[in-house]
């Protein structure tokens, strides 16, 4: 039975099922109880759960991931929003070194159940200091998992998934899908979506495609415009990052021979690059064609609007790079 | 209304500064500068409306006062920075409107080219250094400037300004310490309008004032009231005249107040109504600059109605230019992420 | 020698609780806590220069009184969290030295299993929660603790140490903010050894002190003699009072002194001979408190003895398994990286 | 006329030589004054400029970083040294955010020179938190150059480079070679390294390796290895890391049809996943085999020595990965 809604709606249904779950759990954040939420995405979590379990942080953003880092180690389930992920910057070191190494540093005695959450990457018109992707630093990190997903349906399942998860887990929303409506999410509380595991979008033959977050769906109208073309895409929405499901991504490429990845941010050792780094380790004998890269610009994010749409990966360019690794056009 | 914290704040009496506070002329002016920002301000919402802006718009309406009033006490060398909330440092520091609206509307004409948006203005020339985006983070930066000013000798002052939401950030006690440490000519201005996006006062900052907190690390401050032009000023003069004869750092916390939303997308219902309409009709910077005008300076109606008629075109034209003049260049894309020249 | 900043600080009198500060038998214990933690590093540096030890390593030789004073005050639920000068944390927390002496050799017995070292020593069932290397960090951390404490409603409190150092860091008053705004069961302790690295304090801190400048926060803060194991527990016994009876956060300069260098590799140039010799003289917390002992609480020589004699074997033994244990397991290198269990 | 020295002392010369140039270039960190560095890299730096020009800060990295792009903002060229690269975290907002963007978010006005430096990577036995490796983050954003010597003589011609760039500069530094001297560095004031430019340290016809920082002299041990068993490999000795010399290594491998690359970082989106990427869009052609990266291993860096040596990429490594990608042994 699944039901449609936006993803702000299934993060907040996500939450609040995983609240009434487990006591231990609790948000925090700026603006995330009174005012619900910057982006109205805990709409309704002060009113239910109280500001005990809702809490609204002061703009301290090493402060408040510190707390809930330690909050974590001391048997809570935290929580905590960035406003944006832009703001993570400031909080960093303890999401890398504290919640992301101890673990290991302590001989397996720290786990750090904690979920850093919020909207990821370029929102619209909001400048270069506030459009900052992080799918690739997150990535690189040992001791984290890394999330982005697309629907509304994996927005729940896999926050609900994250929550759970012992480990410290960062969760990339996108602003500009928070009020887009999927109808692919499960009402079912005990339905979690697995860490770890990418899904075909589309099905096709002739090329694949990965891209995760709102990329997705442009790849997937760059898949239909191929279509018309006589071009069949797979589309690969990854999902998580970390770990990456490099299972899917090969079986896929076994089967198309070609690839070709796509995401918003820069393009230097970017996602695009260490799946071109799989394709080289494990993907190569598959390949008919080299796999491109569909990026950002290698630039800080413009405010002009013609500069910011050229700035972003759009869905002619998705079409113009699969058909320059179909070699056609 | 000056609250005093420390002893060593106050060099001269308060009641020799306010006897001749400003000139008629000085005043004019300064009620021209806070009036444009006003009517500029109003004109952005409008234009934000109508789609020509986008992404985040801050408006700085009702402090007007406290860029105003301090900008009359800089000298050529000073340099000021701020935060996003930054169209009236920007205008008041001498931009052309016109550059600042077509800077809202992304054009190439506007003092970024377009580039940066409402948030990131900057003028090296009026030694404006923006306009930032990350709550804080132009604690620090400014800091640095007043460095500079210091290691090159130029007896120059840095204005930083921040909100209350940001005096919770802890770069800003990281810079205290080191603007205390090496005497910085920094003044440091807590522009408190009571609200950090929907969270008030008392809900993010702990302790009895903004102030104060300073003193942990020596630096002197005082509360002030940022909807009187010339309180701004009285205090502004003791706290710059300190940075620059060598002392160190100064805090002064203006009780100030936004009139509008925290950016154009917040309908502000964390507070009443009445609450705002209170604070307008009350303490309205403008309002109440106007009556010392009249009644102190003896300025007259037909005088400050000339200033207000002189307004309205040049922001009209600020409009229209930055609603026609065109997009940046798509060659732009690539220019301006390294540089050359410095 | 106890400068008390806030009035709300002190409920009880400190005459009463300086009456009876300690029993004979927790004094023995606290001595020996005191002396094994000095003759434990004292080994630890020999198993340095022979090359059994590697990396930093940080030793807490001076500041025993701290750590042991403090430990003494704790219930079961309450937390203990402090950066990388661990080891006389971890020792009196009551870990067995041969695991704390295996991991600074880096053995699979070790309390981390070899994988974390002289800065990362953890021991959940102690509770206590680290051993953190990023100057700082811990202090977010331990209000997060106590963060937990509260939610729980455990009635515990989080015992957080840092240096004069840290206490520069920006994230230590957004710590402070939140704990005081969240009124957090927290203790902050600051191990004040009068340098940071080789910056001495007034060289790096603005200000007066360190225990005032939680005052801008409105928490309560005082000096303490960090070298008298009894000021220790009496000022400690206050500020956990107060914060175990929901009043909040409480701060505790600690006067103390580090003898060694600030780790293995600092020859400790920045300070003199005679500066280290007079504290070691006049102000040795383990020479003092064995005064304390021998003409207050009328303890014998012997009985003294009697522990030195104990803690040898203790050592040599903790030495001697630190030396031989295996080192972890090859495959131990991709454990532990991400958990199944909490 | 080059001479012998170790990279503490070409780095302690190379501020010394700009520093006298410029009165505009002063130095701050912590423990670079009175201490003379942590690393002792400025030895004697506050004897010779004074304390006005070499400045002991408080623990406080966002803040000094920040105070370090303001006054370069004001017009003046600060050396913020971070004692480790690991604490830059602490200041990774005020590098990205602020030295980074905002001379793109002021259409070009706000020209920030500033050069952030100091060890960066596994020393020695210092544990996950002290070792992380910062190279493939950094050099992700657009904005900044970054820099990765290797010798002493690029150590300080490419500081002095450094220093003299109008942008930011992040300049990685390893401790482990602090105390190595090479008999390659220039005593002409005059003399700075190309920022941008790799160079071939060893010439070879059968595979190409790429490597930067202590690494390089890690590929040269094994290229002389492997030259014993007839595979003669070229060693590319990246030095910059943005921009990245694509030219150079596309024309090592134009002719060896082969590359590994080494990094002793995380795998995930590094600088090997770059190669990997610049391969499949400018390479492929040139390639015989699929290149292959050498890494540390994806975990936070162990503290027992035996661990610590698994952990980090060693000679045999290097060894055995160019023999895969030649198809031998
Ligand atoms: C580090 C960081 N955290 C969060 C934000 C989002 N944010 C932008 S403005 C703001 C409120 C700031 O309030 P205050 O400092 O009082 O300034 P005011 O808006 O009232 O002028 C917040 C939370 C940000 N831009 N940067
Ligand atoms: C964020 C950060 N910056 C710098 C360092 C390097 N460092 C380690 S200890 C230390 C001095 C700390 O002094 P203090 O806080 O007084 O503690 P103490 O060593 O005296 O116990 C420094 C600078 C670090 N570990 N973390
Ligand atoms: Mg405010
Ligand atoms: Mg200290």
């Amino acid at each position: 039975m699944l039901q449609s809604m936006t993803v702000r709606e299934a993060l907040r249904d996500g939450m609040a099922e995983e609240m009434k779950r487990d006591e231990t759990v609790f948000l925090m954040g700026e603006e995330v109880a009174e005012y619900n939420g910057a982006y109205k995405v805990s709409q309704g979590l002060l009113d239910q759960f109280g500001a005990k379990r809702v809490i609204d942080t002061p703009i301290t953003e090493a402060g408040f991931a510190g707390l809930g880092v330690g909050a974590a180690f001391g048997g809570l389930r935290p929580i905590v929003e960035f406003m944006t992920f832009n703001f993570s910057m400031q909080a960093i070191d303890q999401i890398i070194n504290s919640a992301a190494k101890t673990l290991y540093m302590s001989g397996g005695q720290m786990g750090c159940p904690i979920v850093f959450r919020g909207p990821n990457g370029a929102a619209s018109r909001v400048g270069a200091q506030h459009s900052h992707c992080f799918a690739s630093w997150y990535a690189h990190c040992p001791g984290l998992k890394v999330i982005s997903p697309y629907t509304a349906g994996d927005a729940k399942a896999l926050l609900k998934a994250a929550i759970r998860d012992p480990n410290p887990v960062i969760f990339l929303e996108n602003e500009l899908l928070y009020g887009v409506a999927f109808d692919d999410v499960s009402m079912d509380v005990d339905d979690i979506a697995p860490i770890g595991k990418a899904l075909v979008r589309r099905e096709g033959k002739d090329v694949t495609i990965t891209a995760f977050s709102i990329m997705v769906g442009k790849a997937l109208q760059a898949a239909e415009l191929l279509a018309e073309e006589g071009i069949e895409a797979e589309v690969i929405d990854l999902r998580t990052l970390r770990p990456l499901d490099r299972d899917t991504i090969l079986s896929s490429v076994a089967k198309t021979n070609r690839i070709v990845s796509v995401e918003e941010s820069w393009p230097f050792a970017g996602i695009g690059s260490e799946i071109a780094a799989l394709m080289m380790e494990e993907g190569f004998d598959y390949l008919d064609a080299p796999c491109v890269r569909v990026t950002g610009a290698d630039i800080p994010l413009p405010y002009a609007a013609n500069l910011e749409a050229l700035a972003l990966p759009q869905v002619p360019d998705i079409v113009e790079a699969v058909k320059r690794v179909c070699y056609r056009g | 209304m000056t609250e005093v914290l420390s002893k060593h704040a106050v060099t001269e009496s308060q009641e020799v500064e306010l006897a001749h506070p400003i000139s008629s002329k000085e005043a004019l002016k300064a009620y021209h500068d806070m009036l444009l920002i006003r009517r500029f301000e109003e004109r952005a919402a409008q234009l934000y409306g109508m789609g020509y802006i986008a992404g985040f718009c801050h408006l700085y309406i009702g402090q007007e006062a406290i860029a105003v009033g301090l900008q009359t006490l800089l000298k050529p060398q000073d340099t000021i920075i701020t935060a996003y909330r930054d169209h009236g440092h920007m205008l008041c520091s001498g931009m052309d409107p016109k550059e600042v609206m077509a800077e809202l509307t992304g054009r190439e004409a506007g003092c970024s080219k377009g580039k940066g948006g409402s948030m990131h203005m900057f003028s090296r020339e009026k030694n404006f250094y923006g306009g930032h985006g990350i709550v804080g983070a132009q604690v620090p930066i400014g800091t640095g400037l007043a460095f500079a000013h210091k290691y090159k000798e130029d007896k120059g002052v840095c204005l930083t300004s921040m909100g209350d939401g940001a005096a919770n950030q802890g770069q800003v006690y990281e810079a205290y310490n080191m603007a205390a440490l090496w005497k910085l000519p920094v003044v440091y201005v807590i522009e408190n309008n009571g609200y950090s996006m929907g969270t008030s006062l008392r809900r993010g900052v702990a302790g009895p004032n903004l102030y104060g907190r300073g003193q942990g690390w020596g630096i002197p401050g005082e509360k002030v009231d940022g909807m009187s032009l010339l309180d701004v000023i009285a205090a502004g003069k003791r706290a710059i005249d300190h940075a620059r004869s060598g002392k160190g750092p100064y805090i002064l916390e203006m009780d100030t107040y936004r009139y509008r939303g925290h950016s154009m997308s917040d309908p502000a219902t964390y507070r009443s109504k009445e609450e705002v309409e209170e604070v307008k009709l009350t303490r309205d910077p403008i309002d109440l600059f106007k009556g010392y005008m009249t009644t102190t300076l003896q300025i007259t109606e037909s005088q400050i109605k000339a200033i207000d008629d002189a307004i309205k075109p040049i922001v009209l034209e600020a409009v229209e230019f930055a609603k026609t003049s065109p997009e940046p260049d798509p060659s732009e894309l690539y220019t301006d992420v390294l540089t050359e020249e410095v």
